[in-house]
């Protein structure tokens, strides 16, 4: 007894995502280039990438566990996805509730790591350990924004906190939950790996960090997850604060409504090293956390 | 008002005391221990005594009625012998001490401590 | 001299403490309760006069069996510490005249008196310590003035050790006799000189046992003597 | 057979001792074994005592020259004293038994004698009826114990016991004062008599003399600050003796305190005295473990230690509920094996290594493995774990101490106790995984000795019932005063 | 006749005795391993029994009446020690070569059952004491610093306890855990047993407890003791041993539950002493997360992990709601397998390379394959990755601590977990990933009986993580309630849901995805983790360019000003002080001076004088 329905939009949705997810990197770039004065790359500039990277002839390996870190990392991306409630496709998500998801949207990062770190690259190593750090940095505020979301509505669903929005209104139009989404927001910043908070990839410094050593079908399928996660990741930030949305187009007006906030924060601050990271989000963002939380007890 | 017996066996328990305290020689310290045991003794006899008896021996006219208590004076005779006995100790230890600190000053005594 | 004022004024705290004490036993007065029970049948229960021996060896004889025992310790203990390998005595100066002669013609009867008061005992005032410490003067008198004086005393300690087991013997008879140790079973059952009261031969084991003390006492203590003045010497 | 020829309790020791010169050409050999075979019979004396006791339930009580009390002298040998008798024989007869190989120095036979009389003494003391016969025998034990301390003649052995004589002769003498008081007022100096008149007593003289007599006898109980003798006599004096010291003594004089503290009960100061007496006791375990701490002398340490559990005894006694006095006896009798097994085995090691230092136990596993095992056992029963006898009465003591509404001494006590574990562990931790050593003979006798008390501890631990319900009965002879005026014929002088 | 829980009890202790005895290799290990399973068959035998009615067993000692009784609670926590028990003797058969081993650690698995069982504080305080003490025997052959740690710590532990009971009984006259429940449950109402000592007893327990639980500041004993033993003994000893003190908080409930209620009330609609347990606890998994972090020492590291994950169960059952303590329970259990499994990984790794420190590491995971499977199913449980059984409790802690409105206890929870996964991260890097240094060549995979040990508690961890159902409905049973409802797959709180099949499928399905593209990609060439890009500069094989030390410095610089307080060093300090002053007192009062020894009596009499005078 198999929901043909259920597959039927497991599929498109998923086939959804990863595009608009090519896109939403490729806007970066593109929204990102324009900031700089410069010309940018075409928006489906990734999807080529990706593309000639899939075609490469021949890619390196240190291992099963370097093979397996990117594909488990794509597999958690997936299936974090199926339990968010996208736009009028609820998928899963009356399966699992925030927390559920919040912990699947992490374990792309242990995939990435796994597979970084059994590459023997120095510069991977720096990348697993900035990631971890900024982590460990960032979960504190992320839980209080969290926490203050789930008490006020007072449910753990993620469809329930939708349809309360619909009714009572979004989420940041409450002052408590507002204070929340400012923390989120900057946590997002660092969920996203953009500036100030892109310790890991850190182009200049560790080039790229943890994916310093990929190349080839590896690479493609590192960059199709993050595509993936940004459009869950954003998807997500819509469903917790935006009042989710009733159908794709609203949806995708409100993550691009994020993601531009995103890219301009991205463009205006200069890169944390990492342990300024850690203080600042031990400080700042925590402090409003606490705040958000105290309201909403 | 304290009787003079009793007065007086306060007195030596305390002189001997004083001693004990105060003076850093064994050898005198000891001295204090039996003026101690002295004092001791004399209590219990005072405290056996009767007012206007004699001594409890029941012979020529004395009655079961005209004697004091003669317990106190059966246990001071003990006493006296148990005193004896721990001086004889007390003073052949000393004697060891002294072979083999060559000193009998308490303040140097004192090899066994903490 | 802190140290001093120190110690009188907590010995007078003290004294004052006792003295209070003392305050509610009156000096003089006749509180008697046990005592008068003594007082009044020690003549047909012990048939001694004096009072205060029958209390010591009849009726508190375990005292007085302890008591001699403490003396015991004391002569065994003295020894014991200071026993050397091999001991002399050491003293240099030979007594003077008046006292050597005062010890020859004295010695025989000083003893014979220390004899005389615990044979005594249950009539006199005196008994076994007070006879043996006066045996025990004259052998200090000895010593006092001969430098090469020496008890014998192999034979003293086996007298000490011989005698301190006849008294247990007497008590261990009692008990044999009848039925209680330290029974008085020469006057109680035998009725050894009932007819007696008031003389030698009567009191029933209270001189026997003083003989025992005597004896014991008189040995002992010039055992201590005897210890204590002498000194090691190397071979 | 006659219960009065429980009299031989103390006849047989006497008796033995005086024998001593006698024999004493034979040599030192002859002595030692005629020791050996001196408390075997003391043991068997006392066994059948204690077995006579425990099957009738009733006293025995010995009529010394067929005097009822209180004009004669009596021995109560109740619960309570038969049981103890037979420890102090049976560990007189271990250390005699150990004496064989421990003691060296000259003159064996004296030493023999003053054995039997602090035997005699501890015997004495716990079986007597009569408070003053009590003073003659604890000076008994007491002159004996000092000339025991200083037997080995060196300095520190007489330093020792000058020490102890000088605060020893202190104590007994306000004893005597004490006791003194009580006669003036009282008349009597039989302790059954005593108690039954003291409630009609003057207060003031009550006051003073119960004061006094506690104090004398706290001298020797080594409550603190009246024990600073204990640990110099307990390290200077011959290993057999301290054993002995240790092992009943002490609680000699801890029972005498005990006994006169609850006959006493009906004095109005009764309850201040047992006040005082907890804040001394408490303090005497505080004081005491934290100054074995880092003792270097293993001897030493423990008797600290054992001074600290004496103060435990101390403070179960003066609670003044039949809980505490139950398990003061029982916290008695494990402390009496255990620290005998202590040491024994400590007391073993020094003869055979040449000293108690902490350094000569490094190694000892592998070296004296028995002996290692031995003091291991002991250790881990002191400090209180769990299947080892002193556990039981260490939990009896506390509950009874918080059922009395003593929480700060408890806690005292604990905090006390945690010290007390951290220096029996550092000994556990040097013998056995510190240092290394060629295998020494131990012995067959002290190793069958050691296993025998170590087995002891083991079994008392893992099923106390027996052993709790011995301390029960003889627990109860202490805290019921009634039936003990009951127990003891007293003929109706003055009454 | 012989009643089952005595068999559950002693197996162990016996087979530990015997095999002690004997000595024979081979035969004692054979023993043990037999001893140890022992109480898990019979448990299992059991299992439809105690659902229907508990099995008592009593027996009398020294006038005290021992009561065990195996219920729906007590079988939990027994089955979940002997889980643990049977693993760590299946790994102690290759890691312990001593059968000294054998008896203390077979005793302490005793002392841990008897823990569960006892059913009244005697029995319960004696095998306490049995299992503090076998496993400070177990730490005292390796280490004197550490064991002296462990024991001071544990006897005051053992000894507040005693107090807290002897008080108990004092007030309550009563031992059993029923009388003393009972009479309390009356006292609430009537309040004989004042405030103030309600508070004491309730503190006192709490150290107890929380020197067994390794809660913050009462910890420190716990990573030396830990990391100073057999690693497969760690298993239990962190598994199931510590669960004794967060079974102690448990019992705290039941005992004392409404008298300290009523004795506190409530503060901001939560219980009061509930409140001080959850904050406990919620310090404890932070503190120590933290410091598990910055270790360089693979069994500090876990030690410290050990110390926070216990801190979880006592937030859940601080948070003072049935599913706190659902989620609690579960996490004893999720806990034990995976701690377990962490120890007997470290074991097999400290067998084969006899290393311990990171730098010493790397590059195992060719070396030791299964092994590091068994060490990532660790990692995955821990670091709480759907779907693994330690996901399913964390969840559940998570809606608890959420629902109960404890937000900064749950904001804790949040950064632990953070930690958490930075640990066992850095526990992967650094000992299986990078290059290998020269010396660990030669190393091989652990041998079988450690591999059946490592599976025993892997299987678990997967088991209830596809299926949490299965023990959520155990410890409905438990709480006597729906508490957690759902069915096997599925569990559903008020609030939340999670389906964990279903989140097994979405990964599969990922997985397969991911997977699909990759092996239709291009074909791979494997090359040697040497060979890596090296901003042009030629790598030498020697030059090993992993980095295992320090690895997270630049966090120990962000808390630099926290790391220079250590309760670890105040501890030592206050240590010194006693003893400074065991020394100065011992000097200034046993001062070897008769005379001031005269003065002493003196004074005493003095202050008898004082006191007849006055």
């Amino acid at each position: 007894m198999i929901d043909w329905k259920l597959v039927l939009e497991v599929i498109g949705i998923l086939i959804y995502a990863t595009f608009m997810g090519f896109i939403f990197m490729g806007i970066e770039r593109k929204a990102m280039a324009r900031i700089q004065r410069r010309v940018g790359p075409p928006i489906y500039q990734p999807i080529i990438d990706t593309l000639k990277l899939l075609g490469k002839k021949e890619s390196v390996s240190h291992g099963f566990i370097y093979d397996f870190g990117p594909v488990f990392a794509m597999g958690a991306s997936i299936a974090a996805l199926l339990f968010i409630p996208i736009a009028n496709f609820q998928l899963f998500s009356s399966n699992a509730d925030l927390i559920v998801v919040a912990y699947l949207l992490e374990i792309p990062m242990l995939g990435i790591m796994l597979g970084a770190m059994s590459s023997g690259n120095p510069y991977s190593a720096l990348g697993v350990q900035r990631g971890l750090l900024t982590m460990v940095a960032m979960q504190l505020p992320y839980g209080l924004a969290l926490i203050a979301l789930i008490q006020h509505w007072g449910t753990f669903k993620l469809s329930e906190i939708v349809a309360l929005q619909q009714t009572q209104g979004w989420s940041i139009l409450v002052p408590a939950l507002f204070v929340a989404m400012i923390v989120f927001d900057i946590v997002f910043q660092a969920m996203l790996g953009l500036e100030p908070f892109d310790i890991v990839s850190a182009p200049a410094e560790i080039s790229m960090g943890p994916m310093v050593e990929y190349g080839g079908k590896h690479a493609a399928l590192l960059f199709t997850q993050h595509a993936i996660q940004l459009f869950a990741e954003t998807a997500f930030f819509a469903v917790l604060f935006l009042g989710g949305a009733s159908n794709l187009l609203e949806l995708l007006i409100k993550q691009i409504a994020v993601l531009f906030i995103a890219i301009f924060v991205a463009s205006i601050y200069p890169r944390f090293t990492i342990d300024q990271a850690a203080k600042f989000f031990w400080k700042w963002p925590t402090i409003l956390g606490i705040i958000a939380v105290l309201l909403t007890v | 008002m304290i009787s003079a017996y009793y007065f007086g066996a306060i007195s030596l328990i305390l002189i001997g005391l004083y001693a004990i305290l105060v003076k850093k020689n064994v050898l005198k310290m000891l001295i204090g221990l039996s003026i101690m045991e002295t004092g001791v003794n004399l209590l219990l006899v005072s405290v056996g005594y009767i007012s206007g008896r004699s001594a409890p021996i029941l012979s020529e006219g004395i009655g079961p009625n005209q004697a004091v208590d003669p317990i106190p004076q059966a246990l001071v005779l003990t006493a006296i012998v148990i005193g004896v006995a721990t001086t004889a100790m007390a003073l052949s230890v000393a004697m060891i001490i002294y072979e083999k600190y060559g000193t009998l000053n308490v303040e140097e005594i004192r090899r066994l401590r903490g | 001299m802190l140290k001093r004022a120190l110690a009188i004024i907590t010995l007078l705290i003290i004294g004052y403490w006792l003295a209070q004490g003392l305050a509610g036993v009156p000096f003089g007065e006749d509180r008697m309760l046990v005592a008068q029970y003594y007082l009044d049948h020690v003549k047909e229960q012990t048939g001694a006069v004096n009072t205060v021996t029958a209390v010591v060896v009849n009726y508190r004889g375990f005292d007085t069996l302890g008591e001699v025992t403490v003396l015991f310790i004391a002569s065994t203990g003295v020894g014991a510490l200071l026993w050397r390998k091999k001991r002399e005595r050491t003293a240099k100066t030979e007594g003077s005249i008046v006292l050597t002669t005062g010890t020859r013609l004295l010695a025989p009867f000083i003893m014979l008196f220390g004899a005389y008061i615990f044979i005594h005992g249950h009539l006199t005032p005196g008994g076994g310590f007070p006879g043996g410490a006066t045996i025990a003067t004259a052998f200090l008198l000895l010593y006092m003035a001969f430098t090469v004086y020496e008890i014998p005393h192999k034979t003293f300690e086996k007298v000490e050790g011989a005698v301190g087991m006849a008294y247990v013997l007497v008590g261990l008879i009692g008990l044999a006799i009848g039925g209680y140790f330290l029974y008085d079973w020469i006057w109680q059952d035998w009725g050894f000189g009932v007819d007696n009261v008031g003389r030698l031969l009567s009191g029933g084991f209270i001189p026997v046992i003083y003989t025992i003390i005597g004896l014991k006492v008189g040995t002992e203590l010039s055992g201590i003597i005897d210890n204590m003045l002498k000194e090691e010497v190397s071979e | 057979m006659n219960g009065q020829y429980a009299s031989l309790l103390i006849a047989l020791p006497l008796i033995s001792a005086f024998f001593v010169p006698l024999i004493k050409g034979l040599g030192k050999k002859a002595v030692k074994y005629y020791l050996v075979l001196i408390t075997a019979l003391q043991t068997g004396i006392a066994a059948w005592v204690f077995q006579e006791v425990y099957t009738t339930g009733k006293p025995i009580i010995v009529m010394a020259g067929a005097w009822r009390p209180p004009v004669g002298i009596n021995l109560y040998i109740g619960h309570f004293a038969a049981l103890f008798v037979l420890i102090v024989a049976v560990v007189s007869f271990l250390m005699a038994v150990f004496s064989i190989r421990a003691i060296s120095v000259d003159p064996i036979d004296k030493y023999a004698m003053l054995f039997l009389l602090v035997m005699l003494g501890a015997t004495g003391m716990i079986a007597t009826g009569d408070i003053f016969n009590l003073f003659v025998f604890m000076e008994i034990t007491a002159i004996s114990a000092y000339a025991l301390t200083a037997y080995n003649k060196t300095g520190e052995a007489a330093e020792a016991s000058i020490k102890y004589i000088i605060l020893g002769g202190i104590g007994s003498s306000f004893f005597l004062i004490g006791i003194a008081l009580i006669y003036g007022s009282l008349g009597t100096l039989n302790m059954a008599q005593i108690a039954q008149l003291a409630g009609g007593m003057d207060a003031t003289v009550a006051q003073v003399g119960l004061a006094l007599i506690v104090f004398g006898l706290a001298v020797e109980a080594e409550l603190f600050p009246l024990n600073a003798w204990a640990p110099d006599a307990y390290q200077a004096a011959p290993h057999p003796i301290t054993a002995m010291f240790s092992a009943f003594v002490v609680k000699a004089g801890l029972y005498a305190l005990a006994r006169i503290l609850y006959l006493m009960q009906a004095v109005s100061s009764w309850h201040s005295v047992l006040k005082l007496l907890i804040i001394m006791a408490t303090l005497t375990v505080f004081v005491a473990e934290f100054a074995a701490l880092r003792q270097k002398n293993v001897k030493r340490m423990i008797a600290y230690s054992s001074i600290a559990q004496i103060g435990l005894i101390g403070l179960a006694f003066a609670l003044g509920t039949q809980s505490g006095v139950d398990a003061g006896v029982f916290h008695m009798v494990n402390h009496a094996i255990v620290k005998a097994l202590l040491f024994l085995a400590v007391g073993h090691v020094a003869v055979s290594l040449g000293g108690a230092e902490m350094e000569k136990f490094e190694g000892l596993g592998k070296r004296m493995p028995l002996t290692a095992f031995a003091i291991t056992v002991g250790a881990i029963a002191a400090v209180g774990i769990p299947l080892f006898n002193v556990f039981w009465s260490k939990l009896r003591i506390l509950l009874a101490t918080l059922g009395a509404g003593y929480s700060w001494a408890a806690a005292v006590v604990l905090i006390a106790s945690v010290v007390e574990a951290v220096y029996y562990f550092r000994l556990i931790h040097t013998m056995w995984f510190a240092g290394e050593g060629e295998r020494i003979s131990e012995g067959l006798a002290v190793s069958l000795m050691l296993l025998f008390l170590a087995a002891l501890v083991i079994v008392i631990g893992v099923y106390p019932d027996y052993a709790w319900s011995i301390a029960q009965k003889a627990g109860n002879d202490i805290f019921n005063v009634a039936d003990y005026i009951k127990n003891v014929p007293l003929m109706g002088v003055g009454a | 006749m012989i009643n089952e829980l005595m068999i559950i009890l002693f197996a162990p202790l016996i087979a530990g005795v015997v095999a002690w005895a004997l000595d024979i290799k081979g035969i004692r290990e054979a023993i043990g391993i037999i001893g140890a399973a022992i109480p898990l068959a019979y448990l299992v035998k059991l299992y439809p029994t105690i659902i229907e009615n508990p099995i008592d067993y009593s027996i009398t000692v020294s006038g005290f009446t021992l009561q065990f009784q195996l219920n729906t609670m007590s079988w939990y926590f027994a089955a979940v020690a002997s889980l643990v028990g049977l693993a760590m003797a299946f790994g102690m058969a290759v890691t312990s070569r001593e059968s000294y081993d054998w008896l203390f650690a077979l005793m302490s698995f005793t002392g841990v059952l008897g823990v569960f069982l006892s059913q009244d504080f005697v029995g319960f305080f004696l095998l306490w004491e049995l299992m503090t003490f076998a496993s400070f025997m177990m730490v005292l052959r390796r280490n004197r610093h550490e064991s002296l740690k462990y024991f001071v710590l544990s006897v005051i532990g053992a000894y507040a306890m005693l107090i807290a009971i002897g008080m108990l009984y004092a007030k309550t006259g009563a031992l059993d855990f029923a009388s003393i429940r009972q009479v309390l449950y009356m006292d609430a109402a009537m309040g004989t047993i004042t405030t103030r000592e309600t508070a004491i007893i309730f503190g006192l327990f709490l150290t107890a407890f929380g020197v067994k639980a390794g809660a913050v500041p009462l910890h420190v004993w716990a990573p030396g003791a830990y990391s100073e033993t057999d690693q497969s003994y760690t298993a239990f000893f962190s598994g199931a041993l510590s669960k004794a003190g967060a079974y102690g908080f448990l019992l705290l409930y039941i005992l004392m539950g409404y008298k300290l209620y009523a004795a506190f009330g409530t503060f901001h609609n939560h219980l009061t002493f509930a409140y001080i347990i959850a904050w406990i606890g919620a310090i404890t998994v932070v503190v120590a997360s933290f410091l598990a972090v910055l270790q360089e020492d693979i069994r500090k590291l876990f030690a410290y992990s050990s110390v926070g994950q216990v801190g979880y169960i006592l937030l859940a059952f601080g948070l003072g709601s049935t599913l706190g303590f659902a989620g609690g329970l579960f996490h004893v259990l999720s806990h034990a397998i995976f701690k377990g499994l962490f120890w007997l990984v470290t074991a097999a790794i400290i067998l084969q390379t006899g290393k311990t420190q990171f730098k010493d590491m790397g590059g195992l995971a060719e070396k030791m394959p299964f092994t590091f499977a068994m060490g990532l199913i660790a990692v995955l449980s821990l670091a709480g990755i759907p779907p693994m059984a330690g996901f399913a409790s964390k969840w559940l802690i998570y809606e608890a601590a959420i629902s109960a409105h404890m937000p900064l206890v749950a904001g804790a929870i949040f950064l632990g977990s953070a930690l958490a996964f930075a640990y066992v991260v850095r526990f992967l890097y650094a000992v299986w990933f990078g290059q290998r240094p020269s010396d660990l060549e030669d190393v091989k995979e652990a041998p079988l009986p450690l591999l059946i040990a490592m599976a025993l508690l892997a299987i678990p961890n997967l088991v209830f993580g596809v299926a949490p159902g299965l023990v959520t409905q155990y410890i409905n049973k438990i709480l006597g309630g729906e508490v957690v409802g759902g069915d096997y797959y599925k569990l559903v709180t008020p609030t939340g849901t999670y389906n964990a099949l279903l989140v097994t499928i979405a990964l599969v399905i990922g997985l397969a995805i991911a997977g699909l593209v990759y092996i239709y990609g291009a074909k791979t060439r494997k090359i040697p983790v040497t060979n890596t890009y090296q901003s042009g500069n030629p790598v030498t094989e020697e030059f090993n360019l992993s980095i295992r030390r320090n690895f997270y410095k630049p966090l120990a610089e962000a808390l630099e000003f926290w790391l220079k307080y250590s309760w670890d060093r105040f501890y030592e300090r206050v240590a010194g002080m006693a003893e400074d002053f065991a020394d100065s007192l011992r000097q200034a009062f046993y001062n070897g001076n008769v005379q001031s020894y005269s003065w002493y009596l003196a004074i005493v009499l003095l202050i008898l004088a004082l006191w007849g005078v006055l």
